[in-house]
């Protein structure tokens, strides 16, 4: 009797230790504005919701949020998986480096993407100019339009493809690629009739995340959108946040709502795809390479590389010249080349170094924790009914989908006052921050953990049961080394999110609590563009310098968890 | 203890300034103070009132149609300061509720490698500046919503000068910091934007220039005001006098912007204070009419 | 030890029973084969026993301790048993040694113990030098060694192995039949042996269980299933050999050659009772032989290394499985005697 | 149709070196059976033949076109080759039917015909009701049966079998066996064909290259192999048999009753030529036989189903395997006969 009952309560009190964290993590920001959305319903016609339902702009952003987000979904997807198949099977020389800069974009600011982009294709373009193609001074703008936009946010979130297919990539039997080859197969149709659809599972959780990431996404429609008079819902949310009036929270909660339902039709959809590719792979492949390129390396080395001169290198010496120049617009030469931004952002009140330090702890401990939580998580919705399941990963997929400032808003609501039981104030703490980062952050990290636990072998993890051991022995011992690759590239993509991160942020951080993105945000808003372009450029070599030391670490870390280490 | 708490749209150095000095002139008062994009801080008050917690003490924020609809909910409380004799009357709310602080005028922008040099508001809806203008957006920007109210009221340009842009394909930016990065990098040639932007840069060697057109500016004040629940309210005083004083002007000019005391030096690179026309602007009925100027630019402007 | 009950259980994928209402009792310390063609619901009722299936109905219970049944469910962990999976499931990420190693590690053995253990488990496996090898590096045959090895090295109540030699040749198989028996004796644990060959069911199990289509066919010891078959199915599933219609005998009798030889010459209305006739139990004899004999036609011999297989026809026009010791040609006439048979119930 | 030339092929994975040199010459639709123990470098070898891993050394010849040597490679889609994998490697996203179907749509067949193919493939392998299933919902051997009928479906000019089936009980087997053959004779295609099993190997194979430790043992026809083994290992391994050591006879020397039995009752210094003698040619007698037989003592007796068979245990201390038709006890003395043995070269 004993033991039986033991096991029971044991895997209950972890059930109930998991959902108290979804919930406490994901459901409550979510209520809390839903309460705030219903809340004024008694005024009948004139409450916000109705009249945000109403109003004919909310349909209009509501469709565009939806193309948008799905165009870009598409080109995170069309980029992300050329990347994640290129160079997780096929014998492409220089992997480490492609992976390394293709990881790189997600840390430029959105917003310097898109300048620089701007820039590059605008009258103004050096580059245009020196060879005479430049346009003429305010001839139409391509980018301002809902191609641009999605443009920009399918590059920025393409990271997240790659990463999610990679880890479902790297546990595909190579004996079923070899099957469809014998078979008379040709490449391409290996490609796409057998690797696409068994790694299914990755490249959905890939788009899901992409997807959900674009539907929140302020920066980019923000710059690009605006001109060409393009709202979607984060945009018209802004504004209406820029409005004075009472009802200004109820509405952004209303319009939230809708972002909500779209985020939640998306999970659903994902899950009905999903259903269909649960199947563990039997069998681990530990090779990196099935395809030999031959003759074609050369030019799919050339794609890569013109892909990542178009989403790295252009931004980035965008702004490292913006960030070289005296003042905006300043042409850079020998002669106003200067150093002086960087001397006054370093020297600055010691501002910077407590923005770097403060984003360095926030999206570390983000990711160590939700790393740490991930697994116990994801292992143990797998084993929930199908309908609980939905429900739980719908809940984890909200504050993600929402736009940054709103669920900011929701945790102001929340924790504005001490939490009470324990008597805790968060408010105008870090602890704020960080606590919104894990509710916002938790399904980056989870994603890619759930695929990667899906296609899982079943008997593995069963003969480790029958030999005798535990829930929480199996799951260290065996689940966790296995999907490792999943777990780290979780960690790593909420790292990489959270250390620039900007609109949650913008509302929450304190005096002596500002963030890098805050930090250039202000910056940039207060007419000190280059000084952005400045800290901006500090940013991305700090992370790439912690991205290399990563590199040190990976020959103590289980195979095939740095994904720029082959 | 002496803790006041500061909200304000000041620019990081800007309001690290303010508070220093403020400081320097009352050593017993700690300052707490919160610096955001304006629209964010309104949010996040927003946010806390409605959960029921006033946290500051002083706002030093945005525009008298900001401060108007506080006062209107009964957020902010009334403090005759003495300095506000030497401001013009239109500056500050006869009750005491908010004083303005400082003038931030919107005026055209425009790229030195550009063609023209517009000197007023009408050379803008001209044929030749078709799709060559940049502009913040009302619907984003408090300045940009007050600039337009003021527009509409004028009798020269009138109802008909946003339909004028529009037809002229006139593209509207988020903020004013896009429109300065816009014509700055030569995108566009020619904006509309807030003067200490391009006035500042341009001394740093920015190839732009800012033009204080015929018809004169709009202005948003930048008012100070204390809050309604201020846990510190001797202090929230010692700070609304600080910053109206003679010395808190001066602080003002140095930072690069137009002083709202008369006799206090604009900074280098503006006209003499009373060079520049300012287009009346009545609080009062702009605030009224917001949602109706909103609904006009998102009809013309698109959102 | 603990005998194995288990109780009327059942399996029912969707509307498919893998597993019907099957009972068996298995003494403690029982060497138990569970034999019966592809997809009879061998692996099935394994996964049952290991905990990894819940019943659809019914009960298994180790001793007195209900394992599982309708409200109660004992998970893996805690049954004490091994198994080896017939897809092997060797962690990839571990050495073999680890694999091995690792039922000891949670059994907490360290140190040189630890170490003594997985050396024997490895070598009796034949893989020592293949130690720190990763399992992607070897062959099928080598996993499925490591896997029997990993299930040997503990000493679990119950042994589950689910076809644990397909993968062998010959001689492995010999020697690996040879450690189940060693393992066996020295723990006396209860073995269930899934197998698709039959004479290592035959030369291992105390009883052997045959299964078809998820029932029960029979439940004997591996000489009264050879000798004494329940029905025609399990006499053509277990071992080679012929039916035949003979009219003489009745189920559960064995005929004597005079008996047999009589009945089967009969006229074709007489002959009603089934008979099993194995080939061992037929000599070929030169065409010419006495009169007693009966007459058939070569229709093809297969060399089966030590002898040919004889697929011979009856004038009857049944067909009839003998051996012999040189190829015949195909059509050739032979003589036969039939020295005896066993009497069937009719197939149901 | 071609025939394979395999030239000195080796095969190093870092210092292993799993196959060596290894040499053979297929005529063009012969059926090749490869043969030996687990780890030789059967599975290596067929890879390698199937294109999926680089040689170290050596050549791949069909009919006249190079498939690899040093500086060419032919990728395995166009080596028109048909495979069944060890393990299975079936792609779980599709139904079964998709499995067997898919490599025909890659050939570009369609409707009407492409169903029919299908359904017959699976018809053959006895899975028809399972079309509309997924892999995961199967049987080992169901899947084993399925990856059987994906191979079958085409007409690859070589078909490449890695134990195709190992995990099918004997019935299945023999039914699966014949499939092999029909298919031989309708296509003609080129057979290698892994096993472990010799019974199957010889039953289908028309010649057969034992390998060892990555090289060639042997290369002859199944009864060649059989009755002259060229070593001791040789016939250590294939077949039943026991080595005794005889005072007569040299290497390739068949030796007749009477000279064997005399060899055999030397003295021990003169038995030096090694003899294989099968167990099927050993008679055992009642212990009170004939002067000239010989005498040993019953070591063990193991349930064959048919037989017994029995590990005996010579005065001269060798042991010897019998078969008898009953059990006889532990240490029971026995007299033997000896028909025939085959003089072996000494083991190298
Ligand atoms: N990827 C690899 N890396 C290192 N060694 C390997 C690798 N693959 C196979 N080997 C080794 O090469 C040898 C031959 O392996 P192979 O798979 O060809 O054996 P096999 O004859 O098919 O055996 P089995 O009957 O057990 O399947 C084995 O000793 C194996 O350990
Ligand atoms: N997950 C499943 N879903 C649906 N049907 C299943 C599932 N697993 C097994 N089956 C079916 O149940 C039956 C019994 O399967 P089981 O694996 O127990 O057979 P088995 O006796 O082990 O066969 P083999 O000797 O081929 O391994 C088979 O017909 C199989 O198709
Ligand atoms: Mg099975
Ligand atoms: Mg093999």
């Amino acid at each position: 009797m004993a033991p039986g009952l033991t096991e029971g309560s044991q895997q209950r009190w972890l059930l109930t230790l998991l959902m108290v964290a979804i919930v406490a993590l994901s459901l409550v920001p979510s209520l809390r504005l839903l309460f705030e959305a219903l809340g004024d319903l008694a005024q009948g016609g004139e409450a916000p919701l109705w009249r945000v339902l109403q109003a004919e702009s909310t349909w209009r952003a509501l469709w565009r949020s939806l193309h948008t987000s799905g165009l870009g979904m598409l080109i995170a997807l069309a980029l992300g998986s050329l990347f994640a198949f290129v160079i997780t099977l096929t014998d492409i020389r220089g992997k480490a480096w492609l992976v390394f800069c293709f990881m790189l974009p997600m840390m430029i600011p959105p917003q310097v993407t898109a300048l620089s982009w701007l820039q590059l294709f605008g009258p103004a373009s050096p580059l245009l100019k020196s060879i005479g193609m430049a346009p003429p001074l305010g001839s139409p703008q391509p980018l301002y339009s809902a191609e641009g936009i999605a443009l920009l946010l399918g590059i920025q979130s393409a990271p997240l493809v790659f990463l999610a297919l990679r880890t479902s990539l790297l546990s595909l039997p190579r004996e079923l690629v070899e099957a469809a080859r014998i078979s008379g197969a040709r490449q391409a149709q290996v490609w796409g009739q057998i690797i696409l659809p068994v790694s299914r599972g990755g490249l959905i959780a890939g788009g899901a995340m992409a997807f959900i990431s674009s539907l929140g996404n302020f920066g980019i429609p923000a710059m690009l959108g605006i001109p060409a008079g393009y709202y979607v819902l984060p945009t018209l949310i802004y504004q209406r946040m820029a409005s004075f009036g009472t009802g200004v929270l109820a509405e952004m909660a209303s319009l939230s709502l809708l972002i909500g339902v779209l985020a939640l039709a998306g999970v659903a959809l994902q899950q009905a795809w999903m259903k269909r590719s649960r199947f563990g792979l039997v069998g681990h492949s530990g090779r990196a390479h099935d395809f030999l390129l031959g003759r074609w390396r050369g030019g799919v080395t050339a794609l890569l590389v013109t892909v990542l001169l178009a989403i790295l290198v252009a931004p980035l010496a965008a702004l490292v010249v913006s960030s070289l120049v005296p003042a905006m617009g300043v042409p850079l030469t020998w002669e106003t080349a200067t150093l002086n931004a960087y001397h006054e952002v370093v020297g600055r009140q010691g501002a910077t170094w407590r923005a770097v330090r403060n984003s360095l702890w926030l999206a570390g401990g983000a990711a160590v924790v939700l790393m740490l939580c991930s697994l116990p998580l994801a292992y143990r919705l797998q084993r929930l009914p199908q309908r609980w399941q939905s429900l739980a990963l719908s809940a984890i997929e909200l504050p993600y989908a929402l736009p940054g400032v709103v669920l900011a808003v929701a945790c102001i609501l929340l924790f504005v006052r001490p939490i009470p039981v324990v008597n805790v104030a968060l408010y105008g703490t870090l602890g704020l921050i960080f606590v919104a980062y894990l509710a916002r952050f938790l399904v980056v990290c989870l994603k890619p953990v759930a695929a990667g636990l899906a296609q899982l072998d079943p008997s593995l993890e069963e003969a480790a049961q029958l030999a005798g051991a535990g829930p929480w022995r199996r799951l260290g011992g065996i689940v966790l080394p296995l999907v490792a690759p999943a777990l780290f590239a979780g960690g790593l993509l909420v790292f990489l999110l959270a250390v620039n991160e900007l609109t949650v942020s913008a509302l929450l951080w304190s005096a002596g609590n500002e963030t890098l993105g805050v930090l250039i945000f202000n910056l940039d808003e207060g007419g000190e563009s280059v000084l952005a372009a400045a800290v901006s450029v500090l940013v991305v070599m700090m992370v790439a310098t912690l991205m290399l030391a990563l590199s040190l670490l990976a020959p103590r870390l289980p195979k095939g968890v740095v994904p720029w280490q082959g | 203890n002496e803790k006041l708490v500061l909200y304000t749209s000041q620019p990081n150095s800007d309001a690290q300034q303010t508070v220093d000095a403020f400081r320097a002139a009352h050593p017993d008062v700690e300052v707490e103070w919160v610096r955001d994009g304006t629209t964010q801080l309104m949010t996040r008050l927003r946010s806390e009132l409605s959960a029921g917690v006033s946290n500051p003490d002083v706002l030093l924020i945005a525009d008298s149609m900001t401060m108007e609809s506080l006062k209107r909910e009964g957020h902010l409380q009334a403090y005759l300061s003495p300095e506000r004799e030497a401001y013009a009357a239109e500056l500050y709310d006869p009750e005491g509720y908010y004083y303005g602080t400082k003038l931030i005028t919107t005026g055209i922008v425009y790229n030195t490698g550009a063609e023209r040099q517009p000197h007023s508001w009408q050379e803008l809806i001209q044929p030749e500046y078709a799709g060559q203008v940049t502009m913040p957006s009302p619907l984003y920007s408090g300045a940009a919503l007050i600039h337009m109210a003021a527009i509409e009221a004028h009798p020269g340009l009138g109802e008909g000068y946003y339909e004028a842009l529009q037809a002229n394909r006139t593209e509207a930016q988020g903020g004013n910091g896009g429109v300065f990065n816009a014509v700055a990098a030569g995108s566009k040639p020619y904006g509309i934007v807030v003067d200490f932007l391009p006035i500042r840069e341009a001394a740093k060697g920015s190839p732009v220039a800012f033009v204080f057109p015929e018809e004169g500016v709009s202005a948003v004040t930048e008012p100070v005001a204390i809050m309604q629940g201020a846990r510190n309210l001797e202090a929230a005083q010692k700070f609304v006098d600080f910053v109206l004083s003679r010395e808190g002007q001066e602080l003002v000019s140095e930072q690069g912007y137009l002083p709202a005391h008369p006799e206090v030096t604009p900074p280098e690179g503006f006209p003499a204070r009373d060079e520049i026309a300012l287009m009346p602007l009545d609080t009062q009925s702009a605030l009224a009419r917001e949602a109706e100027l909103k609904q006009r630019f998102g009809d013309l402007f698109g959102g | 030890m603990a005998g194995l009950t288990i109780e009327r259980v059942t399996k029912r994928f969707g509307e498919q029973c893998a597993v019907d209402a099957l009972s068996l009792d298995v003494a403690p310390g029982e060497f138990v084969a569970l034999l019966g063609p592809s997809g009879c619901g061998k692996t099935t009722m394994l996964r049952m026993l290991a905990g990894f299936e819940p019943l659809s109905e019914g009960e298994i219970r180790l001793g007195d301790r209900t394992l599982a049944s309708r409200g109660r469910h004992v998970p893996p962990e805690r049954r004490n048993m091994a198994m080896v999976f017939q897809s092997y499931a060797l962690w990839p990420h571990m050495s073999v040694a680890d694999n091995v190693g690792y039922p000891l590690k949670l059994r907490r053995l360290e140190g040189d113990t630890y170490r003594r253990r997985v050396a024997q488990a490895l070598a009796l496996v034949d893989l020592a030098t293949y130690a720190e090898r990763s399992p992607q590096e070897l062959s099928g045959g080598q996993r499925q060694r490591v896997a029997l090895a990993r299930c040997l090295a503990t000493d679990p109540e119950v042994v589950l192995l689910d076809e644990p030699l397909a993968n062998l040749d010959r001689h492995l198989r010999a020697a690996m039949e040879q450690s189940f028996r060693e393992f066996h004796r020295r723990t006396r644990a209860t073995m269930i042996y899934v197998t698709h060959d039959q004479s290592e069911a035959m030369s291992l199990a105390d009883r052997i269980a045959v299964m078809r289509g998820g029932r029960l066919e029979q439940w004997a010891t591996p000489e009264a299933l050879y000798r004494r078959p329940r029905s025609a199915w399990v006499a053509s599933f277990i071992g080679q050999g012929s039916l035949l219609e003979v009219a003489a005998g009745r189920p559960g009798l064995r005929l004597e050659e005079a008996a047999l030889m009589r009945g089967l010459t009969a006229i074709a209305a007489e002959r009603t009772q089934p008979v099993l006739v194995r080939p061992e139990h037929v000599t070929v004899l030169a065409e010419s032989a006495s009169q007693r004999s009966l007459r058939a036609r070569v229709e093809s011999a297969t060399f089966r290394g030590e002898r040919y297989e004889l697929h011979l026809r009856l004038e009857s026009g049944e067909t009839l499985l003998a051996y012999h010791h040189s190829a015949l040609a195909e059509g050739q006439g032979v003589a036969l005697l039939l020295h005896e048979g066993w009497c069937l119930e009719p197939d149901a």
